[in-house]
């Protein structure tokens, strides 16, 4: 098969549902001629035209807002958010507007809107350029969240969601856009709330997604050479959750390892800890739910932090092989 | 008034089903009969129905919380709205969303929207569908003299602009945001001028007059479709509370009985009368027959079965 | 001791900070004259003048970031949003700004802002206007989090909020604004961080805050009488959040039920269950970690609807009896 | 000039201390010395030089992601500047914020925002509290062009205006928002007009000129502590790309020679020599002084310890 990038592969996508559907547009800051602050829509501008590429003003309320306006209206919009840590900017827009139009409005409307967004640290673009927000949006009942980790599933979610009726916050990893894999021609798609097993294991569950999956996929590869074999689950789409791999993941290892980029507290690791410590998985935990995730602090500038602060793959691998050989020992709080 | 009798007799009959309709709705509170709030435009009925009436049904809205004027306007069906104002069934959203946000797609109301402001862009968005599928259609996004100092309106108003979008911006400017006076929220007087800053055209009228804001709407549609967006500026005053629960601290009884001198649905009736395009007892019929149209939309509503508690979490997603 | 509602005890301790400190003043939308949407502020612009309690446009990003700003340039501010929704619109000033601030400026400035605000549902002001959204600031690091439950700790909790030297968001709750408790006199402050016991059990630690602190009494009660003592425990601030107590409880009775009226994926449930799961609590479980939350929904008008998807009495008198009776069918997703 | 010489040499040096450290600085990138973006104002340094001049040590100001000239203009230590640039423990934020958020509570520098828009609001709160405590004060706030469509601009302007402000709002405008050019975000060609929208003076000038910005800078001053805030447009041009990684396709090489003529500090020098304010020989010793005050900063910079990372977690909370 082809191997392309993340980035070419999002471009792939969304061009061809362009190719495909003439009521698909895409808006954006600097998504035009400059081709997007990560060059994900270079060329797009040439082969569609400023009617279907078009430069918008810096104004994030009224990007989203024209998409959730268009979407009611029966268009296909998709629209970009330079960086994820902008959605703050446009946050009435996505929760209060789009994820609350079809309920509120008694179905009389749908949303099928895509918000793109590049997401995550490693850049040393700092505190406002670097979060990981998507725990907001798994909060908000209405609006679906993709994290995809590898480009096949960048392509196959964004079709996905363009293709889907509600609103979509798409949060494309800024750290994988030059990673490269093999990725289908033409027309398929990755099913939402479908999460992926990436390695087969037996002694412990690492949940994960977005571009921590290759540093889980790294850390177990190492644990393997200690004879631990850790199971590796994608989650690739957070909302919906794919509750049922969860649950099966846990029961067949015992032990589980959660890890995300975001901030612990009040992240997505929570509600994952939540699902297995309510569910019937919880009576074959041999040990307790562990979370390895970023740090409860904002993005520093300075590489050294920056890297300090967001799981790695020796402290990833390090809790496998603690948990397989129980000598976590648990924090009081 | 150069404008034909049959649309004279329109603009009559859903002013006066406005008032009516709210009235009435301000009577079921009383009774207890709704939880919840609402928020009711007495004596700004010349705007929501002078706009929209000068609309075609392809054209399209986005309305206010103080919009029973927009929707009766626009074309929107009493008995659906009071059946969503008592959380009906029936009503508009199913019960879900009250009369904030009525809305109805098969006459092109996107809805009211309970952010101040928040329903600017999305007009906006809506604008743009129909200038990309190069429909011979506007859009007319209603909002009041508050929600201009949201960021929103900013964003949305520079956005129409620069890509030339079908879009008539009205602010129904009421004097008030809740109850804050315009000369607290603005350091401007004519809110008209704000249309300068994004190289569009920007002109106030008297919101108390039907008519003209008819006629200016019409005339505005023809150079919004040319030219793009502009920006209407309609003075007219609450008679009401902002809400339900408005101790109305922050104006004087004057003031009030001022504006209530120049009631539009009054001061409509008395030039329809003065100018002998209508009998007093023509419009008679018409107060008679929108008080029969409220009666039976209450009397629908009241019979209408209620949501069903297993259909709670519908339409979350589609 | 004096009687007062939790509205007038929030008053109470903001003209009280106001007397003590003239570096403290009071923004908002309709806090003057009409004062407050709910009434909080009454009075209190003839008693402290235009200069400190001042109405604003329909602004909230700038009533925020006028916050913001005045706290790095050395006054207190609290500022009202008046509907807890409306935080959407001022989403970047709170947390890309007044949660970023000191950090990302090397601990050159403080910011003591407190942002009041009214949550929750039940008052038929359906979906923009009855979110409970504590999760999205319980997961930005730099911003603290308070959820009164009595008038008491409104007061104590408020005064605390204003002398702090972070960003506050303290979250009141509509429902308990007219109901009544004992407040002490004058200037005494409720230290964040510090969960309370509300009732005393040894069955099933019931793990809550904010308005369903009441319910889960009553349903406490409730389960007495059918021989099984919960302990409630109240939170009171979500950020920081005593961690130590939560295991405390969950280690003395075995068996934990963790009640919130947001919607239950993503919220702060989560946190609290991956708190328990991943500490020594986990030893002492004797069952799931039960969840009873508000429904994945936006909140809808109808009253009937509106009461069906958030925790009620009966309902969780029939968990703790589940949990304490080991009856409990644990969902499969 | 009707300037002060001191304060002539003060305005050059300061605008070449502003160019070599931009110049350094992308001298330091190239050499993968830095991890991270910047974004360079060489073009524009009359700018915030200018306006920063005319102000004294207890006016603030909030800057720009773009903004070595306003705090070098304000008096911000360039070698500290360096260091946080290069991440360091001993820069203005202990290598914790970057270029892009830069401040120096000690000269009233707010900071430097990542937020396009951000700052403006904050800006007013600044001014908010000089006016509350009744002092002799002014906030300036720098924002760009681009920054001009953000809703946060419109919130913090109406607000200001309405509570009538000490604060200077001051629009770099280089006219373009990264590759968007003006025409292409604004349907506006003079950004001052929107100062009509809330009833404040607003004025564009030439933004190259460094002494008409000085000059108007301490002007507007003097009016804004009786009147309430103005709205200050300076027109510019960023000659370097919007950030590190810019292939600048969006423009054409004769626009930007064009303004490479304009070069306010090349403007300035000639000026100065042909006035007889100073010859050239003192201008090339500012310029060595620059180029020396620079180096020192790279070797403080370069010299200084990195952040320990066992402290990566302080400072989230006071
Ligand atoms: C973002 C937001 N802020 C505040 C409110 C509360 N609120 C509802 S209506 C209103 C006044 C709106 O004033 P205006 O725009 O003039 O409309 P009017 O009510 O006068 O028709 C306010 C403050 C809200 N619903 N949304
Ligand atoms: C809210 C937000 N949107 C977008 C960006 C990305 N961005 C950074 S600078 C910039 C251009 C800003 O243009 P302007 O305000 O004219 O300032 P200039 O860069 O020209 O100095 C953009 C789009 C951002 N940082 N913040
Ligand atoms: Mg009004
Ligand atoms: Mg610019």
């Amino acid at each position: 098969m082809r191997e392309m990038t993340y980035a070419e592969a999002i471009r792939e996508a969304l061009s061809e549902e362009m190719r495909r559907d003439e009521s698909v547009f895409f808006i954006g800051e600097d998504i035009g001629v400059y081709g997007g602050a990560f060059g994900v829509s270079k060329g797009m501008l040439a082969e569609f035209g400023p009617k279907r590429v078009r430069d918008t003003p810096i104004s994030e309320t009224a990007i989203v807002g024209c998409g959730v306006g268009a979407a009611m209206a029966g268009l296909r919009p998709v629209v970009e958010i330079m960086f994820s840590d902008f959605v703050a900017v446009a946050m009435d827009q996505i929760v209060n507007q789009a994820a609350k139009a079809r309920f509120q409005f008694g179905g009389q409307f749908s949303v099928p809107l895509v918000i793109r967004t590049p997401s995550g640290s490693g850049t040393g673009a700092a505190e406002q350029h670097s979060q990981s927000l998507e725990a907001w949006f798994v909060h908000t009942p209405g609006i679906k969240v993709a994290v995809p980790s590898t480009p096949a599933d960048a392509k196959g979610l964004l079709i996905s969601a363009i293709r889907d009726p509600n609103p979509v916050l798409f949060l494309e990893q800024k750290l994988l856009y030059r990673t490269k894999g093999e990725v289908p021609e033409g027309d398929y798609t990755v099913p939402f709330g479908q999460a992926a097993v990436r390695r087969e294991g037996r002694d412990v569950a690492v949940i994960t997604y977005g571009r921590m999956v290759a540093r889980c996929l790294e850390a177990a590869q190492a644990a393997a050479a200690e004879g631990i074999e850790a199971e590796v689950l994608d989650l690739r789409t957070l909302a919906p959750m794919d509750r049922e791999a969860i649950i099966r993941t846990v029961k067949k290892c015992g032990r589980v390892l959660i890890v995300h980029e975001a901030c612990r507290t009040g992240g997505v690791g929570g509600e994952i800890a939540a699902t297995i410590a309510d569910s019937e998985a919880f009576f074959w935990l041999d040990a307790p739910v562990r979370r390895l995730c970023g740090e409860d602090t904002p993005i520093p500038y300075n590489r050294n932090l920056e890297d300090s602060i967001v799981p790695r793959v020796p402290g990833i691998t390090e809790e496998i092989l603690r948990l397989a050989r129980r000598e976590a020992s648990w924090p009081r709080a | 008034m150069g404008v034909p009798r049959e649309t004279l007799r329109e603009l009559y009959l859903k002013m006066a089903q406005t008032r009516r309709f709210e009235e009435t709705a301000a009577r079921l509170f009383t009774e207890g009969k709704v939880h919840g709030t609402a928020h009711f435009c007495i004596g700004e009925e010349a705007t929501g129905v002078g706009v929209c009436s000068a609309l075609a049904p392809e054209d399209l809205i986005a309305q206010t919380h103080r919009g029973h004027n927009q929707a009766i306007g626009k074309g929107m069906d009493i008995r659906r709205m009071m059946a969503e104002f008592l959380g009906k069934e029936t009503g508009y959203c199913r019960g879900r969303g009250g009369c904030m946000h009525i809305a109805d797609a098969s006459v092109g109301s996107l809805g009211a929207n309970g952010i101040v402001g928040g329903g600017i862009p999305i007009a906006v968005g809506a604008a743009f569908a129909q200038n990309y599928r190069g429909q011979d259609a506007i859009t007319v996004c209603f909002f009041g003299d508050g929600a201009a100092n949201e960021g929103a309106f900013h964003e949305a108003l520079n956005l129409a602009s620069v890509w030339k979008l079908p879009i008539l911006f009205v602010c129904v400017n009421n004097y008030y945001a809740m109850s804050t006076h315009l000369s607290l929220h603005m350091n401007i007087k004519d809110i008209s001028v704000r249309a300068k800053s994004y190289g569009i055209p920007g002109f106030s009228l008297d919101g108390n007059d039907v008519v003209a804001v008819y006629t200016a709407t019409l005339e505005a549609k023809k150079r919004i479709l040319e030219n793009g967006p502009e920006l209407m500026v309609l003075n007219t005053y609450r008679i009401m509370g902002h809400s339900k629960s408005d101790p109305q601290t922050y104006r004087t009884r004057d003031e009030v009985e001022a504006w209530k001198k120049k009631d539009p649905l009054l001061l409509f009736r008395n030039r329809l009368v003065e100018a002998g395009e209508f009998l007093a007892s023509d419009l008679d019929a018409l107060d008679a027959q929108a008080a029969r149209d409220v009666a039976e939309a209450v009397e629908y509503a009241e019979s209408s079965p209620e949501p069903k508690v297993e259909e709670a979490l519908q339409d979350v997603l589609a």
